[in-house]
């Protein structure tokens, strides 16, 4: 009966900002097409098998894209893409990133997509002078370990968080706001950033496990807290079911959930709650890349998702350096220090700590069971 | 019942072999014995092509799995394999080992930081201490009920390590490691090379086989293989059983103890994740597989564990498969363990049984566990 | 049949493929070609090993263990009610009475498997009071089992070790890292061991696992295992149980034996040859209570132990 | 025709041969009695018969039909009855699920009642502890429970393994005088005893067991007299 | 609730919270929600308990029976059409056909996957008299073999949800909603209970499974089909692991993951150790308290304790009661 109250409508000051087009002079991975080089590899590290894989795939394919473009224009420079699955868990990762480090082809790394295994693992890349880009992992943290070889192709929390709260509190108008976080580092990160942000609108506060799939007790908090949106940090995978028992209950409060819930796969999990969700992500709608998407569909037979345009991105930066010539991992290193270029998302270039400067976020929407953008955040 | 009994014949290659090692004397045993170690130490820098776990898995690290899984099923066989005590939360002391080298060593921990090889011992004693702890109100629990304890007490272990203080998911990065820098400027343990990790492992298990195998031919190693066979006979022989049974568990789990402080140096790593159950299970399938109570069965049982998976890397998404198939047609085939010969519990066995009926002991039997429950009756 | 000797284990332990009954070496072969001297001298060096210490003048008299009034009750159970009996020094004391009676029981306070609703166990003139099982044993007091309950994986030799260990100190530590203590007692106990299993005459198979041994080989090999303790007392439960009557008298003879070296004896027992044949009193239980005690020759003739448990005389007793 | 006969049934446990070419046969209403000593093969016999060991040669017949092979929870459906050697009494079952599970596979239900009495006649003891869970009782009467459960299943043939082991004396005559009793009222009897005297002096028939074969054969009184027998199992030089 | 009043344990420590309120103010809530699920444990721990007391194994591969029930039942909804997204509005006879439909399927599966495990793994074991041991790490053999085929076959994420009825509440007690799942699944959980309690407690063959568990060879001797019994007791055991199955879909949807029945499996296992191993009935009292107790324990100390709170209270009992709360049904000896 309650099934329709609950649609963003015009309460939520959803607006419809314009996607941005391509950018002219954005990267292509494609080059001149004369590049020359042998045996050189990339890596992709990341879930794609384990929890949470749809994200991961996102960026793979991405990646993929990029390679076969890149492969498919220069003849003489094939460059191979090796993957590597680490489930997307800390305790998986630190096991495979050896595999990914003492296997000498490998210049570059597109990876890790999460904060929690990129954090685990930071170090061994470290130590190995493996250079790695992560498309992805969002945790402010992660820049501070003074990894040398760690680069972040996009925002992180501590520039999500306020903007969530923004939206929260600007566009959905709550005022008050319960803040799930899970037990991930990216999870707990973001809902420090977010609370923080938020001040004391953030009424309550409450956690959950990886794994989790029965959220009783969390929902019977948030019900006797009776908020008016929820901010849930952390995946999809826990998101979907924690959506749709919070709105099995009777809870009417708007569900914002970050980058990391913003997939199909929420849709599709959380059943009757999809329609009241929305979605931050410090990525840009790729509706205007009409050449990226093309080429994203065939290859994967899908919409591009969250981060594919970011994975393509970074996968072009360590190719071009591939292209360059660099056939060992200082030189990769030291190419993507100093790199400066439009990439489809945005400009890369980064601050001393690996850190970029230019950070849009996005916010987003469920229409007719499709994650759809909104507006852009601030 | 129209089954035929399915028996052996005559005595297996294996049996033929064994009597044989039992026959030579310690010196002969050496003689085979030194080599044998050595080629064990150098197998990671050998790295044999039937062997390699490569390209899929990096084998020096492979080789430290390996030792890992083996050192854990040293000490489970003590618990299990020798005192008969079923103990499905042994995952519990590898991860309070692990925890403690996280705790001491990483740099999200906010407790001082100690050298790793100081918190090498420390994570024995803090697990040993954990042991008695768990053990003093269980182990009046008999059978099964202490599996279903000790798998409660392991999960217990896991979810607190999900409160704030032990960091649950997010874990401990960065975990300390034994000192030392080679010629290029890379420390000599690391993340990425097992050898030195594997040499450490290796030299330890030597150590603990040594001393574990001193029990086992002693007063406690055959009160254990007396409470194991009948608790109350045993107490009523004048065995204090508590006592041992809590020594049992103290002792294995202080090398579980130490397994995984190993484990948290080598992948530099600690988070909750990877202590269930699951795990534990797969000890005990490393103790039982290679021969509960055999010393030298649970090594080659943890090797089988711990290296068919990464071997098989190529089937990747097969490998569970093929483990838990290998694991059920090994068990109808060899339902005694690959090695499972029976302890020997005597320190002047050999002179004693020679000089009784003229030859050595027979060893060279069916598993030490092969034992019936008592049947119920009357006094 | 193969290679088995004539008496075998009873079944339900479970088939062994190395069940093998060895060729004979070592002391049991000598011991074949031994002269009757040379006999007698392994014999006495047998015995002192089994007996160590013992003042086997030691007078039969003083008390050794007191049952005072004890009573123990299993739910309305009374399954012994205020019972009183001393066991001498030196003494062979029957126990018997009809089935049910208590009997097992009384071995079961007198070992702390049940500690008694009222009265108390005294052994030397001290309460045993809530003492553990073990620590009972290590005081001195021993049993066999009515079911056998043996270590069955274990080697003969060394379930009679595990008994011997009541008497080692050797610490877990000290274990660990062999010290002297370790190598003296181990030692030790091996010889003792040996000495006990020739003792009871099934040393020739010592190194078999003791689910492998014959019934009768069983009974003996718990009896070593009880003697190793170096109890003061020995409790036998039912010793002669699935023994044909020849068996019977060998192990009178060994009970004898046992007696003259030292050791008191109590005896559960429901052959009356046997007995009538070794025991010096006997104490005869009903429903829990003490009916009859005094001198074999009285018990057999007094009228309340023939109604209720000897039966009618010519009923017998084969 | 004989209602059992075993012919030439050899039994290994593993490398080991228990019984070899053992033949014996039973007629209806006899007492046959088994005798040997210790490890001769009694209980191995026994087991063979009742299935719960396999043969690895020879034939048992059972009213004419081949149950060599047969599954042993059918030779019980069949009519044969067994009180093991250890008693075997379900320690976790009172005294009445014991007996009642002698009946478990009884066709005829009609008589249990009556049965159960005459069990109780007989052992008045099972009857005041009717309720008791059967490990806890004493040695004897866990054996009285396995005399009476056996009783209970009305077998056409009874097995009884050291039906005397650990009774006091009194019940040891009265084990015997119903083993008569149930044979005059139509049950066949195979008894093993260590107490070959009154075995021997109840039986028809007796076999002597050596070493896993058949050594003598004769009516229990012939036994009963026989010099060699006397001196070997019955203890009187 | 504006009187949410949190006691930190010690200053600084802010793991670990002492919430009577929410305790208090979630009682009931807690309760029927405890029984619900408490009612899954129950019928899951039946399953383990009834093997156990006729092989004494902790048949480890049970949670995957019931993942397969799982499977089953999700996989009947889809095959009826359903596909995963908003709740479709079904007519209430339409919806007792599929529910039904859907229960036999879970049933059937979970039953005939028992049978087979039994044939396929153990019963080759028990013919060469293999030690417990062994029978143990077989079952975690064969458990992962369950797990991995449906790993392989779905991969490793679970099914996104399916669902044919949404949780509405039906009455209200104690200030309380309780809904049409939690109403169904309790009441059919106790019918099935019954109807297994009785089938063992009453009839011939619950004696011989009894008598089987004790001592298997001299059940035999009774004329008790062994292998029968055990195939018996493996197909009950399955099926009502079926069922459970399908009231654990209706209740989480998302249920259906090649892992999901583990750490259902590990509190069903503990419910019947909690109530006495070998003990239908106290496989019921396990699984219901133990759903409650969690759930009070979880308000108490909040979501991360819960399952410590279920372990823990194991390790108490069995402290103060070392074979359950009811006792197990498995005779010992005595010397
Ligand atoms: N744990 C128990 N619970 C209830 N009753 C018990 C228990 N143990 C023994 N009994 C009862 O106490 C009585 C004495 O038993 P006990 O075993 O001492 O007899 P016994 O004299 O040794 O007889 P037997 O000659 O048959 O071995 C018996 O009736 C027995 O059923
Ligand atoms: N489970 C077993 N495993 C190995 N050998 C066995 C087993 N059971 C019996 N035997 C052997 O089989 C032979 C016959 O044993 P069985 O028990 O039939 O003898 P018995 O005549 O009943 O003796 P008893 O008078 O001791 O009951 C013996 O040599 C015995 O050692
Ligand atoms: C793929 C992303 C959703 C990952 C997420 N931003 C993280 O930091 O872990
Ligand atoms: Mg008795
Ligand atoms: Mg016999």
């Amino acid at each position: 009966a309650r099934t329709d109250t609950a649609s963003g409508g015009d309460t939520a000051g959803t607006g419809n900002a314009s996607a941005p087009d391509k950018p002219a002079d954005a990267a292509d991975p494609r080059g001149d097409g004369t590049a020359k080089c042998s045996g050189a590899a990339i890596a992709y590290a990341g879930t794609i098998n384990g929890a949470n894989a749809a994200l991961g795939l996102n960026i793979l394919y991405g990646v993929q894209l990029a390679v076969n473009q890149h492969n498919e224009a220069n003849k003489d420079c094939q460059v191979e893409l090796k993957q590597f699955d680490t489930e997307g868990t800390p305790d998986r990762a630190t096991g495979v990133v050896p595999q990914v480090v003492n296997d000498s082809a490998i210049l570059g790394v597109v990876g890790l997509p999460f904060s929690g295994e990129s954090k685990a693992t930071g170090d061994v890349f470290n130590q190995a002078g493996l250079v790695t880009i992560t498309p992805s992992a969002t945790n402010p943290e992660l820049t501070t370990h003074g990894w040398k070889t760690f680069f972040r192709a996009l925002g992180n929390d501590a520039v999500q968080g306020p903007a969530a709260a923004k939206f929260l509190t600007d566009n959905l108008k709550a005022t008050k706001v319960c803040v799930i976080k899970d037990d991930s580092e990216y999870g707990t990160g973001l809902a420090n950033a977010v609370v923080q942000a938020l001040g004391d609108k953030a009424s309550c506060q409450e956690s959950v496990k990886t794994k989790q799939t029965d959220f009783a007790a969390v929902v019977g908090k948030v019900q006797s807290e009776n908020p008016d949106a929820i901010f849930y940090a952390g995946y999809y995978q826990e998101a979907a079911p924690f959506a749709q028992q919070l709105f099995d209950k009777g809870v009417q409060a708007k569900f914002v959930a970050p980058d990391g819930v913003k997939d199909e796969e929420f849709v599709k999990g959380a059943g009757d709650a999809a329609p009241n969700s929305f979605f931050t992500c410090p990525c840009v709608p790729a509706d205007a890349f009409t050449d990226f998407t093309n080429g994203y569909k065939q290859l994967a037979n899908r919409e591009p998702g969250t981060y594919s345009p970011e994975g393509y991105d970074a996968a072009t930066i360590l190719l071009k350096g591939i292209d360059k010539g660099i056939t060992d991992r200082a030189g990769m290193l030291d190419f993507v220090r100093n790199y400066d270029g439009q990439g489809l998302t945005k400009r890369f270039k980064w601050d001393a700590n690996g850190e970029l400067t230019q950070t849009p976020v996005w916010s987003y929407k469920v229409d007719g069971g499709k994650i759809v953008k909104n507006v852009e955040i601030g | 019942m129209s089954t035929q009994e399915t028996t052996t014949g005559g005595p297996s290659r294996l049996q033929q072999w064994r009597d044989r090692w039992n026959g030579m004397s310690r010196f002969q045993q050496w003689a085979f014995l030194v080599p044998l170690v050595l080629l064990i130490y150098a197998l990671p820098v050998l790295n044999p092509p039937i062997l390699s776990t490569e390209p899929g898995y990096t084998f020096s690290i492979a080789m430290f799995e390996v030792a890992r899984y083996a050192l854990v099923a040293i000490g489970l066989n003590v618990v299990v394999g020798q005192a008969g005590l079923l103990d499905l939360g042994y995952i519990g002391f590898f991860a309070i080992g692990a925890y403690v080298a996280a705790l001491f060593t990483s740099p999200d921990s906010e407790l001082a930081k100690l050298p790793y090889l100081v918190v090498l011992p420390l994570a024995v004693l803090v697990t040993m201490v954990f042991g008695v702890l768990l053990g003093s109100p269980t182990l009046r629990l008999r059978g099964d009920y202490l599996a279903i304890v000790t798998l409660g007490f392991g999960e217990i272990v896991r979810l607190l390590a999900d409160l704030s203080p032990l960091r649950g998911n997010a874990g401990f990065q960065g975990v300390g490691q034994p000192p030392g820098t080679r010629a290029d400027g890379q420390d000599v343990f690391n993340t990425s090379d097992g050898t030195p990790w594997y040499w450490l492992t290796v030299t330890l298990i030597i150590v603990v086989l040594m001393l574990v195998g001193n029990l086992e031919r002693s007063r406690v190693g055959r009160a254990w293989v007396a409470i194991r066979e009948d608790e109350d006979a045993a107490e009523i022989m004048g065995v204090p059983t508590f006592r041992f049974k809590l020594w049992a568990f103290a002792i294995g789990a202080a090398i579980g103890g130490l397994s995984g402080a190993l484990y948290a140096g080598q992948i530099g790593f600690v988070n909750n994740q990877r202590f269930d159950v699951v795990t534990s299970v797969l000890f005990l399938a490393a103790v039982v597989l290679g021969g509960s109570g055999n010393k030298v069965g649970v090594l080659l049982g943890a090797t089988v564990i711990a290296y068919v998976p990464l071997r098989f890397q190529s089937l990747y998404e097969y490998r569970y498969l093929i483990f838990g198939l290998a694991l059920i047609i090994l068990m109808i085939f060899r339902p005694q363990g690959l090695l499972g010969a029976r302890q020997r519990l005597l320190a002047y066995g050999r002179e004693a049984y020679r000089r009784l009926i003229g030859r050595p002991e027979q060893v060279s039997s069916d598993s030490a566990l092969a034992a019936e429950p008592v049947k119920g009756a009357g006094s | 049949m193969s290679d088995v000797t004539d008496t075998g284990a009873k079944p339900g332990g479970e088939v062994d493929d190395d069940a093998e009954v060895p060729a004979v070496g070592g002391i049991v072969a000598e011991l074949r070609h031994m002269s009757a001297e040379e006999r007698a001298r392994h014999e006495a060096e047998v015995a002192e090993v089994v007996a160590p210490d013992r003042e086997i003048e030691v007078g039969v008299g003083d008390t050794l263990l007191a049952m005072r009034d004890v009573t123990l009750r299993f739910g309305g159970l009374v399954a012994l009610d205020s019972v009183s009996f001393e066991i001498k020094r030196g003494e062979i004391l029957g126990l018997i009475g009809p089935n049910g009676a208590g009997k097992t029981t009384c071995f079961n306070v007198i070992t702390g498997v049940y500690r008694p609703t009222a009265g108390q166990v005294l052994l030397e003139g001290h309460p045993l009071g809530r003492r553990k099982r073990y620590a009972i044993t290590q005081l001195g007091i021993a049993r066999t089992f009515q079911n056998i309950r043996l270590f069955n994986e274990m080697t003969a030799l060394e379930n009679v070790v595990v008994g011997a260990d009541a008497r080692h100190r050797t610490s877990v530590l000290g274990a660990l890292v062999r010290g002297p203590r370790h190598h003296r007692e181990e030692r030790q106990a091996v010889e003792r061991a040996m000495a006990l299993l020739e003792f009871v005459g099934i040393a020739d198979r010592a190194a078999d696992k003791a689910k492998n041994l014959p019934y009768g080989y069983q009974r003996r090999l718990e009896i070593a295992r009880a003697l190793a303790t170096e109890p003061k007392l020995l409790c036998l439960d039912e010793p002669a149980a699935g023994f044909n009557p020849a068996e019977k008298e060998g192990l009178m003879e060994l009970i004898r034996t046992i007696r003259d070296d030292g050791y008191t004896v109590l005896l559960i027992e429901h052959d009356m040859r046997l007995v009538m044949g070794v025991t010096d009193r006997i104490v005869v239980l009903e429903f829990g209570k003490k009916i009859a005690a005094g001198l074999p020759a009285e018990i057999r003739e007094n009228p309340a132990v023939i109604a209720a448990y000897l039966g009618v005389p010519d009923d017998g007793v084969a | 025709m004989a209602l059992l006969e075993l012919s030439t049934v050899s039994v290994h446990y593993g490398r080991i041969q228990a019984l070899s070419d053992v033949s014996l046969t039973v007629e209806q209403g006899e007492i046959v009695t088994l005798i040997g000593a210790n490890g001769a093969g009694k209980t191995t016999t026994m087991r063979a018969i009742s299935g719960i060991r396999p043969l690895s040669g020879g034939t048992i017949t059972f009213d004419g039909e081949d149950i060599s092979t047969l599954r042993a929870d059918l030779r019980v459906v069949r009519g044969i009855s067994q009180s093991p050697e250890g008693r075997g009494v379900f320690p976790g079952m009172t005294v009445m699920e014991n007996l009642d599970m002698g009946a478990y596979s009884r066709k005829d239900r009609k008589n249990l009642a009556e049965d159960l009495d005459r069990v109780f006649t007989l052992f008045p003891r099972l009857a005041e502890r009717k309720n008791q869970a059967g490990g806890t009782m004493s040695g004897g009467e866990q054996q009285m429970l396995a005399i009476g459960r056996a009783l209970m299943a009305r077998p056409r043939l009874l097995l009884l393994d050291e039906p005397s082991m650990g009774l006091a004396p009194q019940f040891i005559q009265q084990i015997f005088r119903i083993i008569t009793e149930i044979n005059e009222q139509g049950t066949t009897v195979l008894l093993v005893e260590q107490n070959a005297q009154q075995a021997l002096s109840r039986a028809h028939r007796a076999y002597v067991l050596e070493t896993g074969s058949i050594s003598r054969t004769g009516t229990g009184q012939e036994l009963l007299n026989d010099a060699s027998i006397k001196e070997a199992y019955l203890g009187v030089a | 609730m504006n009187h949410q009043v949190v006691t930190y344990l010690a200053e600084g420590v802010d793991w670990i919270r002492f919430d009577v309120d929410a305790l208090l103010g979630q009682f009931w809530n807690n309760t029927i929600e405890g029984l619900s699920q408490g009612s899954i444990y129950a019928l899951v721990a039946l399953g383990y308990t009834l093997v156990y007391g006729v092989l004494r194994l902790i048949n480890f591969a049970h949670s995957e029976v019931f993942v397969f029930g799982v499977f089953a039942a999700y996989f009947t909804f889809y095959g009826l059409g359903f596909r995963p997204g908003p709740t479709v509005t079904l007519g209430i006879g339409e919806l007792i056909l599929f529910l039904l439909l859907a229960l036999i399927a879970a049933m059937a599966v979970s039953g005939a996957t028992a049978v087979v495990l039994e044939r396929v793994a153990y019963r080759p074991l028990r013919r060469r008299n293999a030690p417990s041991l062994v029978f143990l790490i077989t079952a975690i053999g064969a458990s992962f073999v369950m797990q991995q085929v449906l790993f392989i076959w779905r991969g490793g994420n679970a099914e996104q949800a399916i669902r044919l009825l949404r949780p509405e509440p039906v009455f209200t007690v104690f200030n309380t909603a309780v809904t049409n799942i939690q109403i169904i699944t309790v009441l059919a959980a106790l019918v099935l209970l019954v109807v297994a309690d009785t089938f063992i407690n009453r009839t011939r063959l619950g004696r011989g499974i009894r008598a089987v568990a004790q001592d298997p060879d001299t059940a035999t001797l009774m004329g008790v089909n062994k292998e029968r019994v055990i195939m018996i007791t493996f197909l009950v055991g399955g099926l009502l692991a079926g069922a459970a199955a399908l009231f654990y879909l209706m209740k989480i949807p998302q249920g259906a993951s090649y892992q999901g029945g583990f750490l259902l499996g590990i509190k069903a296992f503990t419910a019947a150790v909690l109530g006495g191993i070998g003990n239908l009935r106290g496989a019921l009292l396990g699984g219901l308290l133990l759903g409650v107790v969690e759930n009070y324990g979880q308000s108490l100390f909040g979501g991360d304790w819960r399952d410590i709170v279920a372990f823990v209270l194991l390790i108490v009992i069995l402290m103060f009661r070392p074979t359950g709360i009811l006792g197990e049904s498995l005779g010992k000896a005595r010397v």
